[in-house]
């Protein structure tokens, strides 16, 4: 397995704890992983995105310069990246901050309206785990556990409480994709 | 018929700029730029940018620019005015660059009386590093390298610049001014252009201290940050002019 | 121990504190900034000093009196700050003072970027002070090999009485990785007898390099030209990946030689006799893993996040029997693996690479 | 008949909000939708209340506005 | 019977020194020296030596001793101090050491409010490499890289050491004082002896600034220079205490 | 026109007067101070400025804005004040800047002593600033070479623009020779239409070495890397004396290179095969030098002020096909005649040098 | 009687004048001879006179000289 | 003809500047010079010296390490640098201020009360060049009229009125080597 996953979006869109929540969970399943910042020359109110990388084997460079997986948070994100994505690789597009489609035809894309979805389970700050579902159900790179697990750890304890929305979020990526089964591949 | 009243000055690049939303280095150069205008001076204009979050100054200021490493701008602008003494020279400078690394050579400067000016802008953080402490941080202040708050014991005291360069014989015009609210910002446009005009009349140093917000490194929004300034910086830091010529 | 997910640059921070360091002294600079972050939370927590200086000029000199006093004593900065430092440095080799020096090197000249490079080998390599001197630069690889370096650094340091450099690149100070830091060890730091303390009923004791006399401080040159000589002896180190029969061998360290693992994983499997060579160490550059090499290696190529600096180490090192080959990214670009393989492929079928 | 007009170059807003904070009249506020740099931007609400007094201008620190007056009326 | 009224300090080693005839140099490493021993501290004491004409005072303090880079024995004092911080370390510097390249270092130290004592030698010039101005040489003050006089136009105007530093909350006990006849040496010694004090209370940062001469690099013969040093240096620089705290 | 008695120190700033440098900013420092001395005087008179700075960063960085400003600049120091310039060479690099850096190199590392070297070799010609950078570095070997170098290292600096250092040491700064001046020539400067002296009308000019995307940094470092590989190319310089058909080789510059000479003339008298390379050039390395010679010379002998470090260059040169030994004095003291002689006696005679 | 008596050590004496030209009692001379450092060094012309009030001592930046005093005078 | 001469004594002697008027005096006839000054490791108040060397040829080292000829101030110098002299060599005594005898028995040494000789003529400054002269005797290294050449020169214009005196002192000192004759060679 080797999945080099490439989350951005504008600084603020919590794109760097994504990451590092889903190289967590990574770990905690025995894989090699590695997480990335990289900031871009506009380094402040500009984009902010990670690279992280799940493998089998050890990872030789950690920067996701031909990702596997686009996750794209807003849009200059998505003209930016979606070049870089590998054939046959996948886009995610958060369509809530995103008016324009991608034009690759030689990877899967996914449109899900994260930020409304959010707000629909009451808490807006978790659009980001309804796409980390999607891409857990269309790759399989780590289990919905793992990612609660990593939750565990990650978040402080008294922001615990927020683990049961997070999850929610996590599992309403799964289903958007699993009702959409695998049409596009 | 309707008249413009408020429009981009002259000397400022129509770009955007990389700066966070409400970070008041915005506001502060376009009074620089307005300044500049007004003393129509833009054609022999040069600024030196530090580094720091304003580093691309330079791109912004449509006068001649230099780039200096990090503190040194007023001996780059020691070295410009000396070969170019008819010319109007400028540093853009933050509390980072200026009243840590940069003590030297600011000081230096205002000692040998070096015809420039100095726009300095305190906002109590290392902004483009990831809002560590600055000699200028408050006590009690939460930096990233002062995780319990700025500790007296341990890190002294916010240097006042102003204060410390008001008893240099060569300094000429020192004064310190706020962003926090639109009378400030007029107050500030003043000085700044005094400031200009005391280096053109070559009596000397000017430096005009800017308290300004850093809303991304204090973690506030833009208002709050402004209302956090005006609460906590201008009590310590009073506002005025420490050092002005009587002639002008 | 479970593993944890951890930032090069604070795996400094953690290796340091359990390698009973107790002393930082700062100054801000990207890509290095998590390391000054961490160590300011943590040196409270132990008992130690986290300081921020004014400059890095001050920093170096604060390092200087520190470890005079007889401290374990660190201080990290990235390009432009180190080269601010570079007084200091032959200062502290000077007066014979143990400390670390992190660089996480960043693009250059001058202001260059804030993007991961290693365009500082010939400054870290050669001394970028005045004077005749050395120090043991360590280039790990890995957080994992971080945390591992960090001990070994303050113990080198020690045992030479010699500052010894941690080089970086902004890639691995940024990047995390799991790491298992194992059972908190005692540290015994060595007596310090030569610490200048306050004689406290004592004889008196100077930290000092100033030797007004030539003949002393020649005698003093001499002295240290034979501490440099044997950590040229004793402290070579580097990682052989398949390079013992491989014909065409890589050199690369840090950032560089994981990419160019990749490209000799993919070699070999397709049966193609490609190795590297990774300087733990990058002086004292590890001559003797070339000297086998030898015999079995037709071609060498150094791959590196800079113009071309350490192949003049590696043409020393090979005597230029082989030819060697540069190839390299700089600026904050990272050498991308099918690129290295396609100058392997070149060099292989005969051409050259860039 | 309004005496003045406030431009706001919308594409430069930051939202930060500072213009509205601090005009004299409250007129200024944030529009619902994303400008291309992903920031609400901001807009006049009630333009024929606005007195020309350039306060929002001068508070923002991306020079989005651009304010206009009655000429007569200018100094 | 006879006793000893004046006789060698202990904490001063029984070796001639390089200094040429007339130095004052000599009277104050004296000074120092009595303080020491006077509060009883020689045994804890640290000393911290500049780059300048007092580079070799390692030698004569028998404490022990660290020779620091040019201009940068604060942030050695500082290193020393935050790991031995009951220790008593004071550092000893010229004007070109402390005022000019050191600039930063001594500020930034006042600042912290480090717990030093810095003895800091004003005698107007760069000696050891051969009499160059030093930021504190006087206007009209020919020296060898001012041979037609320091020029207030391009070289400014001396810096104030004391004044400036006066200014910062962190500094505790801020003085001048001269050595150019007995009654002055005596209040030096006395500002000295405070300064120490205040350091071990835990006051703060202390320095005071010793008026001194140079017979050699200002050609004149060791009294001669003395009454130059009260005629022109003492109205410059006016003698007294900046800073002090009220409890001591 | 008559030869005047005059100092190596005076000497460099009265070449760089006649060759139109204008401004100088400097910071004292032995064993160059003469320098300064002789420009503040000598500067007012020509219509130029002597400035003293408050401290050799601050000197660099004057310098910085002066090149920006279109004038010919310099300044000048020795081992720890080139130390701290080092930040400020990678910007004048980076910025691409022409001005001309003297070192007068003492003994070192730290405060070291005041008297001759040439420990600083590596510094110089490594960059010992952060980043992928080089400059030429020039090395005169008596006064009257010192006067003619300093036109070339100006025009140079303009060629390239980019610092040019000359490098020499204690006993070049302070001794005395007849030199002759020869007539004040008019100084044509060449035209420098990238300077940022105020628009007066025209473009935006921009002095600068940021490049914050790593693509446009690295660009800029391949076009610095390109003016390096032309100097590399058309810049080497070196005195062949008596080289051509010697079994031993000397490669020595400055100081060392007179007592070198010295021993190759009593070599020649005895009958001796033995001659001189003196590199006038330290960077470029005249590698030139050595290829023609590599059928002749049986063996190579660097003879430094230092421990060891052009020892380097000269393996690289010889490309390692013949012993390269080395012979050096250092921390002030000089390399004498007799000794040297000696070392070459017991090379020829089949032993070693130390 | 002598209620005081200064000590020269004269060897590290170097002839700056500043004992004698501070003593108050205008007692101290310099020698004709040279020591071994080439300076001709200070000396009491008439010990007698001296009141151990050691001014000179105070301004000998050399450390040349001690001072004595009669006991039951001292404070 | 190679010369290397060591002039040593106390800063403030006029060591350097007779050095400095050797080398000029050698330069004005022709021949390659080089002067060099050393500090002692006690810079202030110590002593001073400074190496001429004037030769056919060009000169390798400026650095005088083993004077042909010595010449020696003050006492220290003579101590110091005694047993540096070339074998055969020569060393000048200023006995003025040197109060005790060379030891070396394989140079010729002369004693000269410079000083006393200097304020007998009237000029308390001239002593170093008494013993110019006599070196300028004993070795014919370059002429008295070189060497009067030279402080025309070197001298500014008001100072010339002290050139006889100092042409007196060469002189004097050139008598005192001729009564002497060669005696000790
Ligand atoms: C020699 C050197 N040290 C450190 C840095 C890293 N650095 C970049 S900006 C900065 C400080 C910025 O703070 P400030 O001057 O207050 O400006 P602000 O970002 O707050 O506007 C630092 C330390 C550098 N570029 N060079
Ligand atoms: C980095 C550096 N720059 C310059 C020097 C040369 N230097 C030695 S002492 C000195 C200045 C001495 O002047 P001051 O501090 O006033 O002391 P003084 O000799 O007058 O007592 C200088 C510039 C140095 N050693 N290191
Ligand atoms: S980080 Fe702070 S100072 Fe920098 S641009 Fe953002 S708000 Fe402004
Ligand atoms: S010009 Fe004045 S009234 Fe009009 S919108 Fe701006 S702040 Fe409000
Ligand atoms: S102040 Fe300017 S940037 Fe901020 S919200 Fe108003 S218009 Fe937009
Ligand atoms: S040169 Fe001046 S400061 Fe130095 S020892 Fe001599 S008199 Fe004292
Ligand atoms: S003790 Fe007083 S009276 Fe006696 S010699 Fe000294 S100064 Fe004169
Ligand atoms: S003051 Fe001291 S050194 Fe000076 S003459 Fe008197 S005894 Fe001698
Ligand atoms: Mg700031
Ligand atoms: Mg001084």
């Amino acid at each position: 397995m080797f999945q080099a996953i490439l989350i951005a979006g504008f600084g603020g869109q919590g794109v760097l704890s994504t990451g590092q929540l889903l190289a967590y969970a990574g770990m905690l399943e025995g894989r090699h992983v590695a997480w990335i910042p990289s900031y871009g020359p506009e380094m402040r109110g500009g984009t902010a995105n990670c690279g992280v990388t799940i493998a089998d084997r050890p990872i030789s460079s950690p920067v996701v310069s031909e990702p596997t997986t686009l996750i794209a948070m807003n849009r200059p994100s998505l003209e930016k990246f979606e070049p870089d994505v590998q054939p046959g690789g996948l886009i995610l597009v958060n369509s809530s901050l995103i008016d324009i489609k991608a034009r690759r035809t030689d990877v899967r894309v996914e449109y899900i309206k994260a930020n409304e979805l959010a707000e629909e389970i009451g808490n807006s700050k978790v659009a980001n785990n309804i796409i980390l579902g999607a891409l857990l159900e269309i790759t399989g790179v780590v289990s919905i556990d793992a990612v609660e697990e990593s939750l565990r750890k990650v978040l402080p304890a008294h922001h615990h409480d927020l683990i049961p929305v997070n999850r929610r979020a996590l599992e309403l990526g799964r289903e958007l994709m699993r009702e959409k089964g695998t049409e596009k591949r | 018929m309707m008249q413009k009243v408020f429009t981009r000055p002259r000397t400022l690049k129509d770009v955007p700029t990389h700066y966070c939303p409400g970070c008041t280095h915005g506001i502060v150069h376009r009074l620089v730029a307005e300044a500049i205008d007004e003393l129509n001076v833009f054609d022999r204009t040069i600024g030196v940018a530090p580094v720091g979050c304003s580093v691309f100054a330079y791109n912004y200021f449509d006068c001649d620019m230099y780039e200096a490493s990090h503190g040194r701008a007023p001996a780059v602008a020691t070295g410009i005015k000396r070969v170019l003494p008819d010319r109007v020279v400028f540093t853009y400078q933050g509390d980072g660059d200026l009243a840590a690394i940069g003590t030297g050579e600011v000081v230096h400067a205002a000692a040998r009386g070096e015809k420039i000016t100095v726009i300095f802008i305190n906002n109590a953080i290392y902004a483009m590093t990831g809002g560590q402490m600055a000699p200028t941080t408050l006590i009690g202040q939460k930096t990233t390298t002062t995780p319990y708050g700025r500790d007296r014991e341990l890190n002294g005291s916010p240097v006042k610049i102003c204060e410390m360069l008001g008893v240099l014989d060569g300094a000429a015009y020192i004064a310190r001014v706020s962003v926090h609210n639109p009378a400030n910002v007029v107050k500030a446009k003043k000085a700044i252009k005094r400031a200009f005009e005391v280096q053109m009349a070559g009596h000397g140093f000017t430096l005009v201290e800017v308290l300004s917000a850093c809303p991304t490194n204090w973690g506030l929004a833009p208002d709050e940050a402004l209302r956090w300034l005006a609460d906590n910086m201008v009590p310590y830091y009073p506002l005025g002019e420490y050092k002005a010529p009587e002639e002008i | 121990m479970a593993k944890i997910l951890m930032k090069g640059n604070e795996a400094i921070g953690e290796g340091a504190v359990r390698a009973g360091c107790r002393y930082f002294f700062g100054y801000p600079i990207t890509p290095q900034s998590e390391l000054p972050h961490y160590l300011a939370k943590r040196m409270p927590q132990v008992g130690g000093v986290y300081l921020q200086a004014e400059s890095e000029v001050a920093t170096i000199n604060m390092v200087y009196g520190a470890a005079g006093a007889g401290a374990r004593v660190m201080t990290s900065s990235s390009g432009p700050g180190i080269s601010l430092m570079q007084e200091g440095i032959s200062y502290v080799v000077g007066a014979e003072l143990p400390c670390v020096i992190v660089n996480m090197m960043r693009g250059g000249p001058g202001l260059g970027n804030i993007a991961p490079a290693q365009s500082d080998y010939f400054q870290a390599t050669r001394g970028g002070g005045h004077g005749d001197y050395r120090m043991i630069v360590l280039a790990p690889a890995s957080v994992q090999e971080i945390i591992d370096l960090m001990q070994d650094a303050f113990d080198l340091a020690d045992r030479y009485r010699n500052p010894v450099m941690l080089a970086g690149d902004g890639v691995l100070g940024q990047m995390m990785e799991p790491v298992e830091l194992g059972e908190e060890k005692e540290v015994r730091i060595p007596p310090r007898p030569w610490a200048a303390t306050g004689r406290t009923g004592g004889e008196k004791h100077l930290i000092n390099s100033l030797y007004i006399v030539p003949e002393d401080l020649e005698k003093h040159n001499i002295r240290l030209a034979a501490k440099f000589a044997a950590m040229e002896k004793e402290e070579q180190r580097w990682e052989d990946y398949l390079a013992a029969d491989a014909e065409l061998v890589l050199v690369a360290f840090g950032t560089a030689a994981r990419v160019c693992k990749a490209v000799v994983d993919r070699c070999r499997r397709e049966g193609k006799a490609v190795g590297l060579i990774r300087p733990l160490t990058l002086w004292p550059f590890p001559v003797k893993a070339f000297q086998p090499l030898l015999a079995t290696a037709a071609h060498f190529l150094t791959v590196e996040m800079s113009m071309g600096q350490m192949v003049e180490d590696v043409r020393l090192a090979t005597r230029e029997c082989r030819p060697v080959y540069f190839y390299g990214r700089c600026g904050g670009m990272l050498p991308v693996a099918g690129d290295v393989y396609a100058a392997v492929q070149k060099i292989l079928a005969g051409g050259e690479a860039k | 008949m309004a005496i003045a007009r406030v431009t706001f170059h919308e594409e430069r807003c930051k939202g930060c909000r500072l213009c509205a904070v601090f005009c004299p009249k409250g007129i200024i506020t944030m529009s619902g939708h994303i400008n291309a740099m992903g920031f609400h931007p901001a807009t006049v609400s009630e333009p024929e209340k606005c007195t020309g007094c350039a306060t929002c201008a001068r508070m923002c620190p991306d020079l989005v506005i651009e304010v206009e007056k009655e000429a007569k009326k200018v100094g």
